[in-house]
């Protein structure tokens, strides 16, 4: 169970994550992109950031939808409408919700990746941030049904998104812009990818503090 | 880094402040957002084109906006497609009625986010259709990638489409006309240095001193390969060489070409280029109906050209002819 | 040395066939020549106007050959001011009758060329007179020097005097207007980057990644002094306030501004020091009649900018105003 | 004396000697000036050797005229016009002649400097090309009137137009493209005073190497 409380300080979370890594995101797309993805993300996430105060009190959907559009207004290029598609599908999940539970989660996470995949028309193997989200949404899915908690299922998340995202060193990219380089494209990690691992890691270290 | 700039976190806003104080007969800034649209805006009656992209890529797009080309353009941050909100305000401010005409250069971000702000007008009722620019023969078209990139080629399709909506013509048929640029036309590029993201603050990527970086795109991204650099005449026919695999040119007929640079290429280069370039058209006897030499699509600092070649046939040369008048592009 | 050439010998006469290609409705070559005159010559009744100098400025100078500016632009090697033969070619080419002005920058190596070629078109009758250009406000202008240089504000002569010439007026009332204008502007320039004059085949000289290059001129010399880059809006005002040390402009008074690039700077870099200069000429109640911004008066690939004002009356603001068609400053 | 045939000779090997300080020159001109002084005398000079052999057998005057104009219509910059000037000038002396004969030589030496000086209008101390002419007509001047040989007097006249190249070093440019610089051109040496004291060296090996 996650209450909108906590939900409020995950988001927050993220968004420091993101901010102690956008000179990391921003290299790794200088490698095989245009140099942009930290800077974007953290201008997104820091207004995602800015805009939790007066939400405290809402409801988990009306939460998730404010980020939702907050990221597709400020972060642009790819991965804008790519996460703000991914949160505001999620928010639909829990709409006027005041808890997530852990069959919500699920759902939500499907959704989300969903999303993803019918704005930016990539699957698994294009070396995209769908390569960290979909093991890990696998890995998530199979773990709640066990029985097991949030907290464990997405700390089992993320270690699959990290594997995700070594796996997207192997690869050529074959959508978004590091496909231009083609072959070239392998041997360097995916940056959405390295995003969306960093996403969940947060996640999943703000769940196991608390509850620690 | 070294740039003329404040604070890399302002350079797309404090450009645009720079361009309405330098272009003040013709573009005001739509307030609150990035976008800059005609002085006189919406224009009834006539179908309105918007473009835009990431910025870094000056005098594009802003500086097309004018009587025969662009009625808004949009800013994005460096290299970043701009926000669906943003490019939703542009199609607002110049909808005269006859419906908006989106021009999106073939990069996933842009696509999305233009799209996002289709679906936005559209549940205004506003009518809007858009074209997909994919000039770049470096990348090869298929299902395996994201498709050619829009580069430079994308200055040709503001220009024709933009004569034609200038005549009245209706939102196919200016839709009708940008896809009969885009299928005629292909760019290849090449640069001898990187450029650097203000917010990166270093190069995107590095070249020794005799190396080129060859079928690069706009954003500093890296090419298709690297090459020891040749003189320029072997360069330009590398390029002209690759366009040529891709479109069929037969004899006698007509072209428009434009030899584009990056932002640092001395214009001096340019020429040289283009110098050659005509004699190797003259050589397979095509025909040049038309030359643009110039910076119109650039990458920040970086150094290098395309070159860009659309085949013409009667009613694209009255179009390309026709008037415009822009900050950046103006024909008498 | 990068940089798309094929032969640093061959740059200059590759470039200006490069350039015929480009605009052949605006300018032809005289054959054998390095001479650019507009693409009908003479015309009759009318005085003519001849500036040129050492290559490597790009777009300066044949790029302002057209209706409304030059009717000739000579071409010496780069950064080398042309010889007295090429300007009496390009004297007697244009010469309509009426006579001819040249339009010098004030460098030794010009004056003496171009006054020699004067004396040579006496000899054959020719009315010819000239004006020295001299806006560089980075050097003082007095008996132990030899005096400013003629920077980016030349550009405003050939606009202005070039109007005068269009309307019809005498050789003397077109050399009056030139010299008014010259008295009138002042220039001051920075760079970033040092430029490679391709036959030396390395960078003139050298600056630190924190560095900066204040008051040079467009030759790649180096500058007056040194100092560690600063922000965009703190070079902007160190240029402004060393041209307004040089002429005294007061409240009310209506100027033309220009923000020139030296080659290699992005447009965005311009805008953003054109948003500032703006800001500051409004703080003192200057008053902004017209603003010019982009790449007029270059050094090769130098990064760098420089600020031109010219102060206005109401004969200078009408011909700043007419008509100018040339492949590098349209004015509809 | 120098006959026609010697000047041809002496003209040729200027020609060599610029081709060789090509570079040196520009590089000279590169910290002080603007890169080309030794690429604009070497365009100049070549096109000069290659007009020598239709003169051969012309008189001195009209060989120094039509080097004279080579050079004006060749080089271009500051240093064409001055140095054409200075071979005009020197050519009308020696108009019809085909031997120069001592008396010749320092008129022709005088009437050159003048010719730059009307030209350029500048002095000795400038920091140009006259720091090491002036010095150097004045030795060749005193050496040819007590008695001596042209060979003895030019090999003198270079010695001192070298010292004169030296004290360019020690001084600020004031005349030419090196005075926007101030205070900072001194330490340098001039181009043009290093190409006129070249240019003399050449003419001093010539005869002297003829003699020996
Ligand atoms: N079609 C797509 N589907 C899913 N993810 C994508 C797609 N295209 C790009 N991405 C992700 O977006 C990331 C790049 O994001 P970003 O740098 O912000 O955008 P841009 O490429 O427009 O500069 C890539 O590393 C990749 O993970
Ligand atoms: N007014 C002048 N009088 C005499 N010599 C001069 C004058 N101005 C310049 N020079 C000489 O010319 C040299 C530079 O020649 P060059 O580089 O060919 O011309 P530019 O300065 O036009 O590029 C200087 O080093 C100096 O010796
Ligand atoms: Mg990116
Ligand atoms: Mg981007
Ligand atoms: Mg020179
Ligand atoms: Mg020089």
């Amino acid at each position: 169970m996650i209450s909108n409380t906590l939900l409020i300080k995950i988001l927050n979370n993220i968004a420091i994550t993101i901010k102690e890594n956008k000179e990391y995101l921003t290299h790794l797309d200088s490698v095989i992109g245009d140099s942009d993805h930290g800077f974007n993300m953290n201008k997104g996430f820091n207004e995602v950031r800015q805009k939790l105060e007066p939400l405290q009190n809402k409801d988990c959907g009306t939460i998730l939808k404010n980020v939702a559009m907050t990221l597709i207004s400020k972060v642009g290029g790819a991965s804008g409408p790519l996460y703000g598609t991914a949160f505001l599908k999620a928010s639909v999940v829990i709409k006027d919700k005041y808890e997530i539970s852990e069959k919500d989660s699920i759902k939500m996470f499907d959704e989300s990746i969903k999303g993803i995949i019918s704005r930016g028309k990539a699957k698994q193997g294009d070396k995209t941030m769908l390569d960290a989200l979909i093991p890990a949404y696998q890995i998530y899915k199979d773990s709640i049904n066990k029985g097991n908690s949030i907290e464990i299922a997405i700390s089992q998340a993320q270690k699959a998104a990290y594997e995700g995202v070594e796996y997207t060193k192997t690869i050529k990219a074959t959508k978004g812009r590091a496909s231009y380089l083609g072959d070239r494209s392998i041997g360097h990690q995916d940056p959405g990818a390295t995003s969306s691992y960093l996403i969940l890691k947060s996640i999943s270290d703000t769940l196991n503090n608390i509850n620690k | 880094m070294k740039k003329i700039i404040n604070n890399p976190e302002n350079v797309v806003n404090e450009m645009l402040e720079g361009i309405v104080k330098a272009h003040p007969k013709y573009v005001r800034r739509i307030e609150g957002t990035d976008v800059l649209v005609r002085k006189t805006s919406p224009i009834k009656g006539k179908v309105a084109l918007v473009s835009g992209g990431g910025s870094g890529h000056e005098p594009s797009h802003a500086g097309f906006v004018g009587k025969g080309m662009l009625n808004a353009a949009v800013s994005g941050e460096v290299f970043t497609s701009p926000t669906p909100d943003q490019v939703f305000e542009a199609i607002k401010a110049v909808d005269g009625g006859k419906g908006v005409l989106l021009i999106i250069k073939n990069y996933t971000g842009d696509i999305m986010n233009f799209e996002m702000a289709e679906e936005m007008a559209e549940l205004e009722d506003i009518k809007v259709k858009h074209v997909v620019v994919n000039d770049d023969v470096a990348v090869e078209d298929s299902t395996y990638t994201s498709g050619r990139r829009g580069i430079a080629g994308t200055i040709l399709v503001h220009k024709i489409a933009g004569a034609a909506a200038e005549e009245g013509m209706s939102l196919e048929d200016v839709q009708r006309i940008a896809q009969k640029v885009i299928k005629n036309v292909r760019s290849m590029g090449m640069s001898l240095s990187s450029c650097i993201v203000p917010a990166a603050g270093k190069s995107s990527f590095e070249l020794e001193e005799d190396e080129m970086e060859v079928g690069l795109g706009i954003h500093g991204e890296p090419g298709t390969h690297r090459e020891k650099i040749k003189k320029a005449d072997e360069i330009t026919k590398e390029l002209l060489d690759k366009i040529l695999e891709d479109i069929e040119i037969k004899k006698e007929d007509e072209v428009a070409i434009l030899v584009n640079g990056l932002g640092a290429t001395p214009l001096m280069e340019l020429y040289i280029m283009n110098r050659h370039l005509h004699k190797l058209l003259n050589d397979k006897n095509i025909k040049i109906y038309n030359t643009i030499v110039g910076n119109f699509m650039t990458s920040l600092e970086m150094a290098g050209a395309s070159i860009t070649i659309l085949k013409l046939d009667d009613e694209l040369k009255q179009l390309l002819d026709s008037i415009a008048d822009t900050p950046a592009f103006k024909n008498i």
